[in-house]
């Protein structure tokens, strides 16, 4: 939490908080979330939030395998992750309580709504004593806030199950009191959702302010104001990881003059990029919902082939069945980029539960010699920078991209300045020139690409497909050096890639006692971590991989750079062994964890400092 | 007389001849293969159609069939096993303004490919489907497909197969299908005429070819092609008139309770007149579907051609309709939308 | 009282009830979605049927509904997505003992799962197939599935979809189905009764249920459901009876050119002998096919079930004719069956 | 050819042949081959055999990317590979003597039918003049035999075509009076083949015999014969890999007691696998041939489910579809064997080629953390011993197991040591106790299996799926540690399987100059090339990988033995990679070949010496 000791108007000073909303499904979390999250952006601080929801879709009531969260992490310095453990706990029932106690920092604040403490609603959450009697919470600070009852007594106007669900307002009311805030964002924001039923949006505003007003009633009730944020001037929004990547895609499209197309199924955590993706026609956005994930990229590769920015979204299981037509578009060199929003696998694993295992199918899920680009986000606002990037590699390389994402960033969202379109790079495919002869693999000296004839043009007839084509000529043929130069060419085109990316670079002290080497979505938790060892005066550097394959040219060179080299990921050890393979003078250290969580800058720093101490 | 096809695909300025359309690939299907007599067809109704050359793309998945792309000369893409279908599919939505032709096989698109044909179909999305039904998997030598009948002796059911095939019109319209015709390798003026009917129309065109494959399925349709009894087994359908068909033209179709009944003419008291008028433009499926499934006579031409609106057409339209009435015109727009704040110096 | 069913499958010793197939899991089902009834339904016709216990084996792909093997006491296998039925033919071809429920959404088995759904029927396996039609991809929250009428907004769809949806009885005898019936999740007897006689049925029975996604879809199925005009809309068929339906059972169905028409007894001098009467047997698709596709009224009940050998059995007598005339009786014998040489010490 | 100067009456004795027929699709190749083959085998050779498809089914003629070809070597010795450059070549038509030339060992003997070199044949070929008459084949020993025309003349009663297509028995008569072969054994399997039209028989036999008594009266004809052979004693056969490999399922299924269940959609090169077991009802095999390579996998897993011994054979692009249902296999821990008989990719690529590119996939392609055992056979007849070993590895250790054949050692044919059932290890999989508590995911402490609870059995009813499960009891659940435990659970299960591998074994010196690493179907190219050189002189070592994953426990000790380590394989170097990620501490040198094609014993001793003298 940060505190500061500055007393101002009776409030302490903060820096920093982590609040986490638990409750059922139905409990209205994640709208309390968002309209907390807004009125965090009105007052332009930094944040980053993670919704945390339950396999089913409406699991029964008060189960602890049915909680429902939303998490925010707000500050006016940068934030980095949405934080490990929380200084604020709201809990609507007994059973988010079990399953989220452990996580509340010692002396942290708990809020309930005491109305759902009932002896029913205790036992199926499996307690056996009242939490809120048995002084098991001494150690934190309690707020029982009973919601749900004064929420029906105040709304007596409407019906007692629409009265109830105005809690989260009552609660969401404790809390603007606990942090200073106006109420006038969360009112703007009411007045918009629930526009057409003016009754809802009386009875939600009477339970927000009453909730405000109530908690002035509270014996020794906390109350907290933040500075002045120090984030960079600029225009800013809050963005979901999964939108930035919807909108990376856009993006890159209109820089390329491109219609996009997008040809995906629905499978969390990926879902959201195609439930985004389909409310922008009015930018000429075409998406095909594809009877399933082959023919997701197959309709991809088609519209590739026809001319568009193609793109394809998925999750784990998604990318194991468009492995074949992969291997299609790395045969035809066509532009296509393909999102992983990673899972917990293998299979259908945990759905709703993030890991960063499918980096070696990303490398080596091909028949046959395959070699794929792959670019890896490291937090939900680098989505949007990543799949232009990604977009951009494809187009102007004639080649599947994969860009890897996960569950974690894709629906956490974080805060996002907006960039001026003007400023983002250009981007310009091969395209043929009609009055040249045109030779379908023929390629340029440099980058070893052949260009984009697109169906329409007169005079560029030809045939793409996925037999072995003749150098140059394209025509198929089986002739042995022949296949031998093209797996090479595909080899060497994307090798040559790493000529395009950006250096790799490393944050700390040149020759460190432990280099920290991570990549992909955990980038916000190792920063963390190393900040605080760093503080502590641990001698630790760290380089983030957004760039996997090819590597970036200086990979070695920082590399060497640690007397120890530790890579952290969420999987058993996949990036470490594709360093292994590349890399073979250098002994890589492991910090792996598969539990489907992210990793907690609290375990990253104990496990690095065991290393250096070691 | 050929109408001529109205839409928005570009018209060629100068007179087409199949001779555009021919390809520099050597040919590479056996000796005496059906497929040989296809392409031709093809070529012949490009020509015919008159889209500017460049507009013609060619699509297809995996198989002897799926070789066609080479041998003509447009933009082709030979996709693999089972996907020409979406493959088509992207290419047509990122266009609309292609005119999309799958090459596909009975395995392409039946077996490996079912799911995208059976989508494709109900979604009506304009593009034409010629798949080649030779009963047998030709390029991999000669296993049974989901057309072989029960029984059929291939390299796979040496003692004979225990499945019973689909039949394509009846699951095309099952479908929702729009459009289905049939024609025969050997009838090379029917399936151009088939072809440039199904280019006329807006939708799905599934045309289904009985191919003859020399080598591993030799003679599968010979009921029908031999020459002493095919007059009278082939019927060949055409909108508007009496379905009449044999050696003499003197058998003819009529309902009877719930089925087709063959019936001669001439003979207890049946004259012209009671012979069923064929209807393909009708929305009811019903009768479509029996004459799919009838195989004495086999039916030919176009069976089905009703009017549905297509998958690309609606695409369009939603654009046009959303651009119009949106106030975001650019990504500038979509960026700076919404909650946005500022933090000032 | 229910006829018994006769086959292979061992029958329990001791009568079975319900609660033998209540499972220890917690249901994790929305409150108030239709899956609820259709387990009853499924726990209820396996103690009627009377097979063995542990010879039930329920299969089933990803999606809301594919959760079902957890809450029945059986030999469950929750499959992928789009898989449940290519998973349960292994297992009946394997064993063809075990008696074979495939719990499957309009997702699983039409997106997804669409070719391997096409195939089976085809083939004609012995099982069923229970297909929980919400309309919607529940489990994925609320995108439009292939059965979602044109026009629908959801959450990929918010100006509209613009896909004409499959109907899933026309899909079914487009792949030459043999069994065919309909049910409404609420219906739970009529769920009841046709699940018992998609198990007398041997070959590929499918089940569609209509099923009301509470959370992403509620009130799909309100013409059909809503008790005000619920049984004008509603024809229960049973094979044998005439096809009479509405509040005062004064409706029914009647053939008039091509097409079923919606009559009234006692108008225009129709009386109940001029009402059709339903045939599920008749091998004949082509009425099936009306009544699968009609919507005023939606037909319910086993609108088709029609006998065919199914690919188990015949795999089954392929096998022992095979064995009876063959000299290889083991590997040994292959081993040394043919060319074979000896060379000497 | 490996002459030996002994004559006898008149022949010179040699030990080892390389033979090659090559001409149209429609000349009789492959029959000349097949009948050939089995007079070797009625003689008791050691013998290798290789067809060679062109992509078309029926190529035009004359064509010289339609030729068509048959590969025979034979030996009184042990026959390592089917050899790389011919003794002898038997050429029907001009295109195919273009395409093979290059091949044919100088001085080599070249078998012609002269009447199929007419002007306009040779003009298809590509040829401007006529070899024959050109003297640009003066190096060889040419045979000109007119055999087309000499069949038609002396088979006047058949029609043209019919008499024509006996050409090569006309030549084959040619070539058993060079090795001194008796016609016996061609006349029954003439007799055999066209039982039912006696004019067919009589029309070949009358060419064969004549093309016997035409070589006769060639000048110069050169005549050997082959000494005894030095095979073990036993009863042998020739067998195809792919029927190897059918054949090792099927005993695998006796030995275990159970049926056997394929689920498959045919592919190129592994085809013949299902054709082969499609065949064989008489032993209960079930052969189900999928809709797609999906259903395919999903059908033999659902049978895996239901008790059988289940399997699924197919090649690369239907390797890629298989990818996701892998996953379900392995979460599922449910016994199946996948066969994957290499090609040429990636993609479509080239399908009747040969490679060995599909390893990374099969170690590595597959959506989060599931590994698979790997065992890749190492000739045609190994195909048999891997195929069983691999459903034993399945059935026992409950996974599935991925086989790695390829087209080359899965369509050519090795001579096969008939086994004994009996002497085949026993195969016991764990079958749950009826009568025992079942917990459908609790191990066994050794090896960390789970039992096997087959539907039917009263009191096992249980519930397996993709999701993760809970340790011991299989419940659904997303609880973070049980995930990492059953990951590792699952890790360490497939480790353990190490320790029934047999230990890695080397053959040459213990301290090598340079140790040869190759691993599947390249076992006899390699082996020659170090017998080669190690007959010149050269410390020479090599280790053969039969087991791939997980590696034997001895494989660091054997591959520290080399003074220098090379890996040879038919890729960019995948299992050179997987070892480095493996034994950091060892420099692997590569050879590769990625041309569709073997290696040639030749091409390895070349790249073996130039690394020794580096
Ligand atoms: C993924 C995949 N599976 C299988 C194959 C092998 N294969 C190629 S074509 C074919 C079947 C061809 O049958 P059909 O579509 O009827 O075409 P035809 O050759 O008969 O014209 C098969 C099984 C493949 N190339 N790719
Ligand atoms: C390969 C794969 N693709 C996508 C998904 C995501 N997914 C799970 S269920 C489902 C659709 C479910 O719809 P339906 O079958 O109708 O079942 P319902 O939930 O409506 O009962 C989807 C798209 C997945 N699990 N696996
Ligand atoms: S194998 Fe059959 S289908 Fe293929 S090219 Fe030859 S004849 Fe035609
Ligand atoms: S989301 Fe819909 S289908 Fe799924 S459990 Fe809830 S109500 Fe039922
Ligand atoms: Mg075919
Ligand atoms: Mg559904």
């Amino acid at each position: 939490m940060n505190e500061e000791t500055t007393p101002m108007s009776g409030r302490k000073q903060v820096n920093d908080i982590v609040i986490k909303f638990v409750g059922d499904s139905g409990d209205g979390i994640q709208l309390s979330g968002n309209i907390f999250a807004d009125t965090l952006a009105h007052i332009g601080l930094d944040m980053a939030t993670f919704p945390d929801f339950p396999a089913e879709v409406r699991a029964p009531r008060n189960t602890t395998f049915g909680v429902s969260g939303f998490q925010i992490h707000f500050s006016n310095k940068k934030v980095l992750t949405p934080g490990d453990e929380y200084d604020v706990l709201v809990c609507f029932n007994p059973a988010s309580l079990k399953v989220n106690l452990k996580n509340v920092k010692q002396g942290g604040i708990i809020i309930v709504d005491s109305s759902n403490f009932t002896p029913r609603s205790l036992e199926t959450a499996g307690y056996t004593s009242n939490p809120l009697e048995d002084n098991s919470l001494d150690n934190y600070i309690v707020l029982q806030i009973p919601a749900s009852e004064m929420s029906i007594s105040i709304n007596s106007d409407l019906d007692k199950k629409s009265a109830e669900r105005t809690k989260n307002m009552y609660i969401l009311g404790v809390l603007y009191n606990m942090f200073g805030f106006e109420l006038k964002p969360a009112i703007n924001y009411i007045n918009n959702k629930f526009k057409n039923t003016s009754q809802l949006i009386n009875a939600n505003l009477k339970s927000l302010e009453e909730g405000y007003k109530f908690s002035e009633t509270l014996k020794n009730f906390p109350k907290f104001y933040l500075a002045k944020c120090e984030l960079i001037p600029g225009k800013y929004r809050d963005i979901q990881g999964n939108v930035a990547t919807a909108w990376g895609l856009m993006a890159a499209a209109e820089k390329a003059g491109l219609h996009l197309f997008i040809g995906s199924y629905p499978i969390t955590p990926a879902t959201e990029i195609l439930v985004e993706l389909s409310k922008h026609r009015e930018l000429g956005v075409k998406t095909f919902q594809a009877e399933d994930e082959i023919a997701g990229i197959t309709s991809a590769i088609g519209a590739s082939f026809a001319g568009a920015l193609a793109a394809t979204t998925t999750s784990g299981p998604g990318l194991s069945l468009k492995v074949e037509a992969m291997g299609l578009a790395v045969m035809t060199e066509l532009p296509i980029v393909i999102v992983d929003v990673q899972r917990a696998g293998p299979s259908t694993g945990m759905p709703t539960k993030s890991e960063q295992a499918d980096l070696y199918m990303s490398m080596f899920g091909r028949n046959g010699e395959a070699p794929i680009p792959i670019i890896a986000a490291s937090s939900s606002v680098d989505c949007f920078f990543a799949a232009f990037e990604a977009a951009k590699i494809a187009l102007e390389h004639m080649t599947p991209v994969i860009l890897l994402s996960d569950g974690y960033i894709g629906l956490g969202s974080s805060v996002f300045r907006i960039p001026k379109m003007a400023d983002l790079p250009e981007i310009r495919p091969p395209f043929a020139d009609p009055n040249v002869k045109y030779y379908p693999y023929e390629r340029d000296d440099e980058w070893y690409v052949r260009k984009w004839a697109i169906p329409g043009t007169p005079g560029l007839q030809h045939r793409v497909g996925g037999l072995e084509k003749s150098d140059i000529y394209g025509e198929v043929t089986t002739d042995a050096k022949n296949h031998e130069k093209m797996v090479i060419n595909r080899e060497e085109k994307i090798k040559r890639i790493a000529h395009k990316w950006p250096l790799q670079r490393i944050t700390g002290p040149e020759d460190a006692d432990l280099l920290v080497v991570s990549w992909g979505g955990t980038k916000g938790q190792v920063e963390g971590a190393i900040q605080n060892l760093t503080t502590k005066g641990y001698r630790i550097s760290h380089t983030h991989f957004r760039y996997i394959n090819p590597l970036p040219l200086n990979t070695h060179e920082i590399l060497k750079s640690g007397k120890k080299v530790i890579v952290c990921e969420l999987n058993r050890g996949q990036f470490a062994n594709i360093l292994r393979m590349n890399y073979q003078d250098i002994e890589f250290h492991q910090y792996n964890k598969v539990q489907g969580q992210p990793f907690t800058v609290r375990e990253l720093e104990n496990a690095f400092t065991e290393l250096l101490n070691s | 007389m050929k109408k001529s096809i109205n839409n928005t695909i570009p018209k060629s300025d100068v007179p087409l001849t199949p001779k555009d359309f021919e390809s520099d690939q050597i040919i590479r299907w056996c000796p005496g293969c059906g497929d040989h007599m296809i392409v031709n067809s093809l070529k012949k109704v490009f020509a015919e159609i008159g889209y500017k050359k460049e507009n013609y793309v060619v699509v297809s998945g995996i198989g002897c069939s799926s070789r066609l792309p080479y041998y003509v000369n447009s933009y082709g893409f030979h996709g693999i096993h089972g996907r020409a279908n979406a493959i088509a599919s992207g290419v047509k939505i990122a266009n609309p303004k292609l005119s999309i032709w799958v090459a596909t096989g009975d395995g392409d698109s039946l077996a490996i490919g079912g799911n995208h044909f059976i989508h494709v179909v109900r979604r009506n999305l304009d593009m034409n489907i010629i798949l080649f039904n030779n009963q047998i998997y030709g390029l991999t030598k000669g296993q049974y497909s989901p057309t072989s009948p029960l029984g059929a002796v291939t390299k796979t059911s040496p003692y004979g197969t225990i499945e019973h095939p689909f039949t394509t019109g009846e699951l095309v319209l099952g479908a929702q299908g729009t459009f289905f015709a049939r024609s025969l390798d050997i009838l090379v003026d029917l399936t151009t005429n088939v072809l440039f009917e199904a280019a006329s129309h807006d939708g799905t065109s599934v045309i289904e070819i009985f191919q003859n494959c020399v080598i591993f399925n030799d003679g599968a349709y010979n009921e029908i092609t031999n020459k002493e009894n095919r007059d009278d087994n082939v019927l060949i359908v055409e909108d508007g008139q009496p379905m009449i068909f044999g050696k003499n033209k003197d058998k003819g179709l009529v309902l009877n309770n719930f089925n087709l009944e063959v019936v001669t003419i001439g003979e207890n008291g049946i004259t012209e007149k009671d012979i069923l008028v064929h209807d393909a433009k009708t929305p009811s499926p019903f009768i479509h579907l029996m004459l799919a499934k009838m195989h004495h006579p086999w039916v030919f031409g176009v069976i089905r051609k009703t009017p549905a609106p297509t998958y690309d057409d609606l695409m369009e339209e939603q654009i046009s309709m959303v651009k119009a009435k949106s106030n975001i015109k650019c990504m500038d727009d979509l960026l700076n939308s919404g909650d946005t704040w500022e933090i000032k110096e």
